[in-house]
């Protein structure tokens, strides 16, 4: 049984963005414009956080990709009274929209802040709705959503490997955003398999995870950057 | 204490229901409205949209959760202290319990709505409650939410037949003293009530079970309502002592609920011989102890998150004590502790006035301090670069502000229907001279005693 | 949700909701028979060609049947078609390496953009306004044609000027020759941010008019001198793959990164170390460093060779150059100069990288040629880890043609010899250039212009006719990148769906009108049809080892990479030679204003939106920006110590005012830029440019001076000085995606400061 | 129905109206004594005090209690789900479950019997005077035995302020 989870490397991101674009075309994230946007209402499942340190001229910024940590001991499924957030065998932290009565205390009690509320039906303005990915749901509104690592790729995957009956390699299934990203800041891969790429990653001194010390154990290791001395 | 007797006491109670003022019309017609704005504006979030609330990312919670916890604590005020006061056998409560209770009972239904009209789809809310569906799925019992639909379940079950049950002999009155088709429904209401010592009996002591059994549940109502915060990892909401700091709270709103209730009704339903500046006095006594139990919390949760010194937790701190938040807080402050205790504390200003002036401080501090658990927290959780700040809507006040419209309303409806002093029970009240009184059944020696 | 559900919602959410709830209108509308065979939820992969800016990338196009609303003969209907869902970087690419940046992402938005020209347009109203109404290909070619037969009868060819954006292709290269042999000039090329400077001084210090190519990936240190080349410059997705391997992609080596610029770009806050320098003497600081080396015995002032020949007084060994005037001049202490001397110099291979602001000052191509010096100095040039050029087919030379500007100056002198006939594809040039060179004026008095773009913005609402191109995955499309890999490189592909609308792929328009012309090109155009020409010119190319022939073979994998034969090889620049002799001397910038009247260096830089030519992309308009995390809106970037001065908080409105004129934004008060410098991003501020950018947010543009780079006349868009006040408080138009902008309080703080500001 | 009754303004002649009844040979059960509040300061008010209705309550708590139980267990192991890295039978949450639903259940079995063994609704024509909600208090007998009426009639006369009435 793979136990999914990703890499992010701080010091090869660049910040550029690509792979918050590629989440949102990947997974039909709609846009809701200036006046929502402005109203907090943007969705972004994944997003680059930047952070100042210092005070100019020895001013430095750090960039850190921030997307569903697809926890172990996620602290937004017990709270979810209808099963709409739970945790699947190959360690996903799920979200179904059909049972999803928008209680929103997931996302309360998710410490990211990676989970996203939709205050409105979405919209696309003709013909963009034609850009929409046939494998991922429309989220009607008031349902919350969030990053799935993929998880219609991930399925994709394995139905086409079980049906040419083959192992899946290493690499064979990657997310929207670690596809994406130009400098290979992402990797994502089976924890379980302790040669995959990310597991190497992970094991490598520079790992962290996010907020560790909340106990939600989540699947995404995050490598520090190198500062020079 | 003292007050009229007999048929006299009779009449006087039951004059609100038997003679209807342009009074009473004009109450209705405006607080009506009020509802129906509120109502209407439910309506519109659901037709067009959540977002016309101000609930934004990462703030998902608001006006609505706020008044959802204000109103359970409210509703505190009638079942704790009615079945308290019943269990000590104070005398002093009789004129009081009922009053209380229909806060009670109204006040549940009020906040029972919220988790409701909060939901982001609440066609689907039926989803919290376990039944064998179609779906073949069952409320996750590990969720607080869940609690929360049992509990209020419970309480609002208890509470109602807590209310109702005494009121049976008194329709028996209504029934007696009206004609026509007032005399028919009431005749139906009564159950046919005779008055028989087996039926006062066994009806004495399904009230003292229920007063045993309705303690407890209303402690777990609002220690679970507390957990819906203190059982997710955000900052300030994780805190042990949330559990009786809630409950606290809610005997204390309650009780200026009470209050105010009460000062209401001697007025409108020139109620002055029943209602004594005492009854008052004592809640007003009641309400001075609690709230320096509400300080003491405070100060407790304060105080240890100032030394824990967790960055995220006071980031939070910081925000209520000197940044955004910080106007609100020490409004809170002054209206539910620095008031109480002037005015309560101080014997000569301990009036009807008094205690109502600190009773209003005292609401509208609780529903302040529900307001900044919730949003200074959400708003501030861990990672900064997710940090927002929550402003209500339009909607939002409205639907709020309804909701005391909604008390009103049923307050004046029920004052209509039923008296708002239990009939009987004052008479119970009442001895004939001490001699006539078998030794063995002396009253319980606290049964006068004035707190 | 299942499929069905997914298909009912598209059709809810893809109208209006009230439309939805009177049910799906496709039922009213027309149903055409697909004209291709569809195997329904099958995706399939293609290659594309991204063409959002100049690098041109490989794309893989997902692709899957739709149903899309199509005009079909002058009947709108629905059909089901194969529709591109997804694009994605193509693995087997040399330059993107299956990496694609945020423009590339959001490309298949333009494709599916509510406000495309779905057919030829004639214009109804007056020039700008935007009124226009359908008319036929037929009678659209036929006002071209006889426009242009017009011309040629009065042998009057030359009266046709061009308008386009850089960037070399095969598609490029029909417009040339098409010029060419019509007689006509070629095209002017114009980008805000082009890089004629660096190419000019490419050409003199290595003989390479184009743009290098940096082998990131294998240097051990790298130093950049105001490029953003992680974020929009050059090749930013090769160069940031390069980059990533730099970092981390060899086991033990982690390559070190110093920036210098004036303001904290995308790219520079990735470096390990920021020098913030006066903007316009970054040349002076290379040449600083590059005296410190030659001094410290590091290395011979010789091994810089030609690249050193060209700065005054290399030779003698830099004397005006020491630490002392370094500092004064940039404000980098001597140690500092010191300790990035000997790190540039000995954790090799090295490279210096220039690129951006730096060029666009009066002082630029000293600047350019000083870093190459630089290069040439620790031998980075041609080296593995240093800067190399990509090989150029003779085709991409393009023909020489005058500048934007010299264009408006010819068409408000008006007369017989002003252009009579104007061409526009895709470029913007009323957006992008400054005011001062009068462009919308300019256009105005050309008696026909026409436009090849697909939408209409303040430049192509001039057309008297618009003939919309297919987009880029309608059509063949290629491009022959400049830089980005050290092999000759050039990407293509067929179109991954049918056309959504009347529209005609602008290369095929070009030689019908070739064809039907009254006096006939001379020599007519070779080819019929735009991918015969790409497939005579890819089967030119050596076939790729163990593939069939060159042009099969880049079908399939939508890229052609190898060595090109020397017949087919582009020769060094000729403008190298004659200009080897003669030495340049720092000569310190120009700026446009008084510093009395106007104390701050204005810097507008391409945001995600580039110049503005991808603002009228939702997905890039909700898209947080990097530094800011600001959406949908425009702002002003100004440094904490100053806005405390003025008074001026985050979100407060400020009034920008320069000799050209003035503005009003939100400002953003950020630590990094420097104190005298205010910055703000080029790309909002259209008056006209699709429902999504119309009329949202000021275009910096508007206040850039005239001022140019002497020997190129390339627009110094970073060499103008600007005053800000205070106008008001924040009226809510600046919309951040981000509360917090640092990540803990450096001091814990338990009461001793009061009154810390709000931070959400 | 046949019925003789009388009507006290107070306890006290009420009391005497009940032991006079009394002497007259009839069994408490057979005196309808109807009053408008409890008259624990009275002997007749003691009639009938003994009940079972605590211990009633204990049995329908420990129904709730099971009940809840039994509905945690199989729904949650009929329908196991993963949450939190949660037993997916988990005690604490499940005791708050089980706490309510045995209060509740105790409730509920409080208010039925009471609504049985107080004979609520009340069904069939009963002994009522609307005079007991004005304050009198009736003592009577219902369909007494014909020749023993005139005896019931002196033996509530007898009482101070009686009114005695036949039906």
């Amino acid at each position: 049984m793979p136990k999914w989870g990703m890499a992010v490397d701080l010091d090869t991101c660049t910040g550029c963005g690509a792979c918050v674009t590629a989440c949102h075309a990947e997974n039909n994230i709609s846009t809701v414009g200036p006046e929502q946007a402005a109203r907090g209402r943007a969705k972004h499942w994944l997003r680059v956080e930047r952070y100042w340190e210092g005070e100019f001229p020895d001013v430095r910024l750090k960039f850190r990709p921030v997307m569903c940590q697809q926890c172990d001991a996620a602290p937004c499924e017990p709270v979810c009274p209808t099963y709409a957030s739970h945790h699947t065998e190959e360690g996903l932290n799920a979200q179904v929209y059909n049972r999803c009565i928008g209680t929103r205390y997931c996302a309360n009690a998710c410490p990211y802040n990676t989970r996203f509320f939709d205050f409105f039906n979405p919209a696309w303005d003709k013909p963009l709705q034609l850009q929409l990915n046939p494998d991922v749901s429309l989220r009607e509104v008031g349902v919350m959503e969030k990053c799935t690592f993929c998880v219609q790729r991930i399925k994709a995957t394995q139905i086409q490997a079980a049906a040419e009956s083959r192992e899946i390699k290493d690499g064979d299934i990657q997310t929207a955003c670690a596809q994406s990203c130009p400098s290979k800041a992402l990797v994502f891969g089976d924890l379980s398999d302790p040669e995959s790429h990310v597991s190497r990653l992970a094991r490598s001194g520079r790992g962290s995870k996010l907020l560790e010390d909340l106990g939600t154990f989540p699947n995404v290791n995050y490598l520090n950057r190198q500062v020079e001395a | 204490m003292s007050h009229p007797t007999g048929d006299r006491m009779t009449q006087d109670l039951l004059r609100p229901l038997l003679h209807t003022s342009w009074r009473f019309w004009a109450l209705v017609a405006f607080f009506g409205a009020i509802v129906l704005m509120g109502l209407g504006s439910v309506a519109r979030t659901m037709v067009l949209g959540y977002g016309l609330t101000g609930i934004r990312w990462p703030n998902y919670w608001g006006f609505y959760i706020t008044s959802f916890v204000f109103w359970i604590g409210i509703s505190h005020a009638g079942t704790l202290i009615s079945a308290i006061l019943r269990l000590v056998n104070a005398g002093w409560r009789r004129p009081v319990t009922r009053c209380a209770e229909v806060i009670t009972a109204f006040a549940l239904m009020i906040g029972a709505l919220f988790p409701i009209i909060h939901l982001g789809r609440p066609w689907y809310a039926l989803w919290l409650a376990p039944y064998p569906s179609e779906r073949l799925i069952w409320p996750n019992f590990r969720s607080p939410l869940v609690w929360d639909f049992f509990a209020i379940n419970t309480y609002l079950t208890g509470s109602l037949l807590f209310l109702i049950l005494p009121i049976i002999p008194d329709f028996a009155v209504v029934r007696d003293h009206s004609t026509g088709l007032r005399h028919k429904i009431y005749r139906a209401l009564a159950l046919g009530w005779r008055g028989t010592p087996k039926q006062w009996h066994r009806l004495e002591t399904a009230m003292s079970i229920m007063a045993v059994a309705i303690v407890p549940v209303a402690v777990s109502v609002h220690t679970i309502v507390s957990f819906d915060f203190s059982m997710a990892p955000v900052p300030m909401w994780q805190s042990t002592i949330f559990g009786p700091y809630f409950v606290a709270g809610a005997i204390f709103s309650g009780i200026g609920g009470l209050i105010i209730a009460m000062a209401v009704l001697r007025k409108l339903l020139h109620l002055e011989a029943y209602l004594h500046p005492v009854h008052f006095e004592n809640l007003g006594k009641l309400m001075l102890v609690m709230a320096l139990l509400w300080g003491y919390f405070v100060f407790n949760e304060r105080l240890v998150t100032y030394y824990g010194n967790g960055p995220s937790e006071m980031a939070v701190f910081w925000r209520t004590q000197r940044e955004t938040f910080a106007p609100l807080y020490y409004t809170m402050v002054l209206c539910n502790f620095v008031l109480p205790l002037i005015i309560l504390g101080i014997k000569k200003f301990r009036t009807i006035t008094g205690c109502v002036i600190a009773s209003f401080g005292v609401v509208i501090g609780m529903w302040l301090e529900r307001f900044l658990i919730i949003a200074p927290s959400l708003g501030h959780k861990y990672l900064p670069y997710s940090y927002g700040i929550y402003r209500p809507t339009g909607i939002e006040i409205m639907v709020a502000s309804s909701t005391f419209a909604a008390m009103c309303l049923l307050y004046v409806l029920f004052a209509k229907v039923v008296p708002i002093i239990s009939i009987w029970e004052m008479k119970a009240g009442e001895h004939p001279s001490p001699d006539l009184m078998p030794q063995a059944l002396e009253e319980h020696p606290l049964g006068e005693l004035h707190l | 949700m299942d499929r069905r559900t997914f298909i009912k919602l598209t059709a809810v959410t893809g109208t209006t909701a009230t439309l939805a709830s009177c049910g799906s209108p496709e039922n009213q509308l027309i149903r055409f028979i697909p004209a291709e065979d569809i195997t329904p939820g099958v995706a399939t992969w293609k290659p594309g060609v991204c063409v959002m800016c100049s690098a041109g990338c490989g794309l893989t196009v997902r692709v899957m049947d739709a149903d899309a609303d199509v005009v079909r003969d002058g009947k709108a209907g629905v059909v089901r078609i194969m529709a591109a869902k997804k694009l994605e970087g193509a693995p087997a690419h040399p330059l993107n390496q299956g990496g694609l940046c945020v423009r590339g992402q959001a490309a298949i938005q333009v494709t599916y953009h509510p406000d495309r020209i779905t057919q030829p347009l004639k214009r109804s109203g007056n020039r700008g306004e935007g009124r226009y109404e359908a008319i036929t290909w037929d009678a659209a070619l036929t006002e071209l044609l006889g426009q242009l037969d017009k011309l040629a009868a009065a042998g009057n060819t030359k009266a046709v000027a061009t308008v386009v954006r850089s960037g070399f292709s095969q598609r490029r290269a029909i417009i040339d020759e098409f010029l060419k042999r019509f007689g006509a000039p070629g095209p002017v090329v114009y980008d805000l941010f082009g890089d004629d400077v660096l190419r000019r001084a490419n050409a003199m210090s290595f003989g390479r008019e184009q743009l290098p190519t940096f082998d990131i990936g294998n240097s051990r240190h790298v130093l950049s001198f105001g490029a953003d080349f992680l974020g929009t410059w050059n090749s930013p997705v090769a160069q940031s793959a390069g980059y990533g391997r730099m970092r981390q992609g060899r086991p033990g080596l982690r390559g070190s990164f110093v920036q210098v610029e004036a303001r904290m770009s995308q790219t520079g806050a990735n470096a390990d170390e920021w020098v913030p320098v006066t903007p316009g003497t970054e040349g002076v600081l290379a040449l600083g460093l590059a005296r410190a080396i030659i001094t410290a015995n590091l290395r011979p002032a010789a091994a810089a060779g030609r690249a050193g020949a060209l700065i005054d007084g290399w030779a003698s060994g830099l004397g005006s150059y020491t630490p002392e005037e370094v500092q004064k001049a940039t404000g980098v202490s001597p140690q500092r100069l010191e300790r990035l001397a000997r790190q540039f110099a000995e954790s090799t291979p090295s490279v210096a990288i220039v690129g951006g602001p730096p060029l666009a000052h009066t002082n630029g191509l000293f600047t350019a040629l000083a870093v190459n010096a630089l290069n040439a100095l620790v031998g980075s040039v041609g080296q593995p880890g240093g800067l190399h050029f990509t090989p150029q087919p003779i085709a991409a030379r393009p023909l020489a043609s005058s500048s934007l500007q010299a264009l408006s100056v010819q068409l408000l002198a008006g007369g017989a010899g002003a252009p009579q006939v104007l061409l526009l594809d895709g470029a913007n040039p009323i957006f992008t250039a400054p005011r001062a060179w009068k462009v919308r004026d300019a256009f105005d008095k050309a008696p026909f212009i026409v436009s090849f773009g697909s939408f209409l913005d303040e430049t192509s609402a001039m057309a008297d006719l618009i003939l919309p191109d297919h987009s880029f995955l309608e059509s063949w499309v290629d491009a022959v990148p400049e830089s980005g890999s050290v092999q000759a490189t050039a990407s293509v592909a067929g179109p991954v769906m049918r056309p959504l609308y009347e529209t005609r792929s602008t290369p095929d328009v070009l030689l019908e009108v070739g064809r039907r012309l009254a006096k006939p090109l001379s020599p007519a155009l070779p080819w019929q049809t735009y991918d015969a020409m790409l497939a005579a010119s890819f089967a030119a190319l050596p076939a790729p080892a163990g593939g069939t022939d060159a042009w099969t073979d880049a079908q399939t994998k939508g890229v052609w990479t190898g060595t090109l034969p020397a017949s087919l090889t582009a020769p060094a620049a000729a403008v190298a030679s004659d200009r080897a002799g003669t030495a340049v001397a720092y000569a310190p910038a120009q700026f446009d204003g008084d510093a009395g009247q106007f104390p701050m260096h204005f810097l507008p830089y391409p945001s995600i939106f580039y110049d503005g030519s991808a603002a009228h992309l939702p997905w890039l308009q909700e898209l947080p920006d990097p530094l800011t995390s600001a959406m949908w809106s425009s702002w002003v970037e100004i440094n904490t110590a100053t806005a405390g001065r003025l008074g001026i908080a985050l979100g407060d409105i400020v009034t920008i005012t320069s000799s050209q004129g003035t503005l009003q934004a939100a400002a953003i008060v950020s630590p990094g830029i420097a104190p005298d410098v205010v910055a703000m991003p080029v790309g909002q501020g259209h008056q006209l440019f699709t429902r999504y950018a119309s009329g949202r947010g000021q275009n910096p543009v508007e206040l850039i001076a005239p001022v140019t780079e002497p020997s190129t006349g390339a627009l110094a868009w970073a060499a103008t000085r600007v005053s800000i006040v205070k106008a008001g408080p924040p009226d809510g138009r600046l919309v951040l995606f981000a509360g917090g902008m640092r990540e803990h309080e450096e001091t814990p703080d338990r009461g001793g400061t009061w009154g810390r500001g709000e931070t959400g | 129905m046949k019925a003789v009754y009388a009507l006290f303004p107070n306890g006290q002649s009420a009391q005497e109206g009940v032991n006079r009844l009394r002497g007259a040979g009839l069994a408490d059960r057979d005196i309808t004594i109807l009053s408008s509040q409890p008259m624990e300061d009275f002997e007749f008010g003691h009639i009938d005090k003994k009940n079972y209705m605590w211990w009633l309550a204990c049995g329908g708590a420990l129904v709730g209690m099971a009940s809840a139980y039994g509905l945690t267990v199989l729904t949650e192991t009929s329908w196991p789900i993963n949450v939190g890295a949660l037993p997916v039978y988990a005690w604490w949450p499940n005791l708050i479950i089980i706490f309510e639903l045995t209060l509740l259940g105790a409730i509920l079995t409080t208010v039925v019997t009471l609504l049985i063994t107080a004979s609520l609704p009340g069904r069939g024509e009963r002994l009522y005077d609307p005079a007991v909600t004005h304050g009198q208090i009736l003592v009577g007998v219902e369909n007494p035995a014909s020749e023993s009426v005139a005896a019931y009639e002196t033996a509530l006369g007898a009482a101070p302020g009686a009114v005695v009435k036949k039906i």
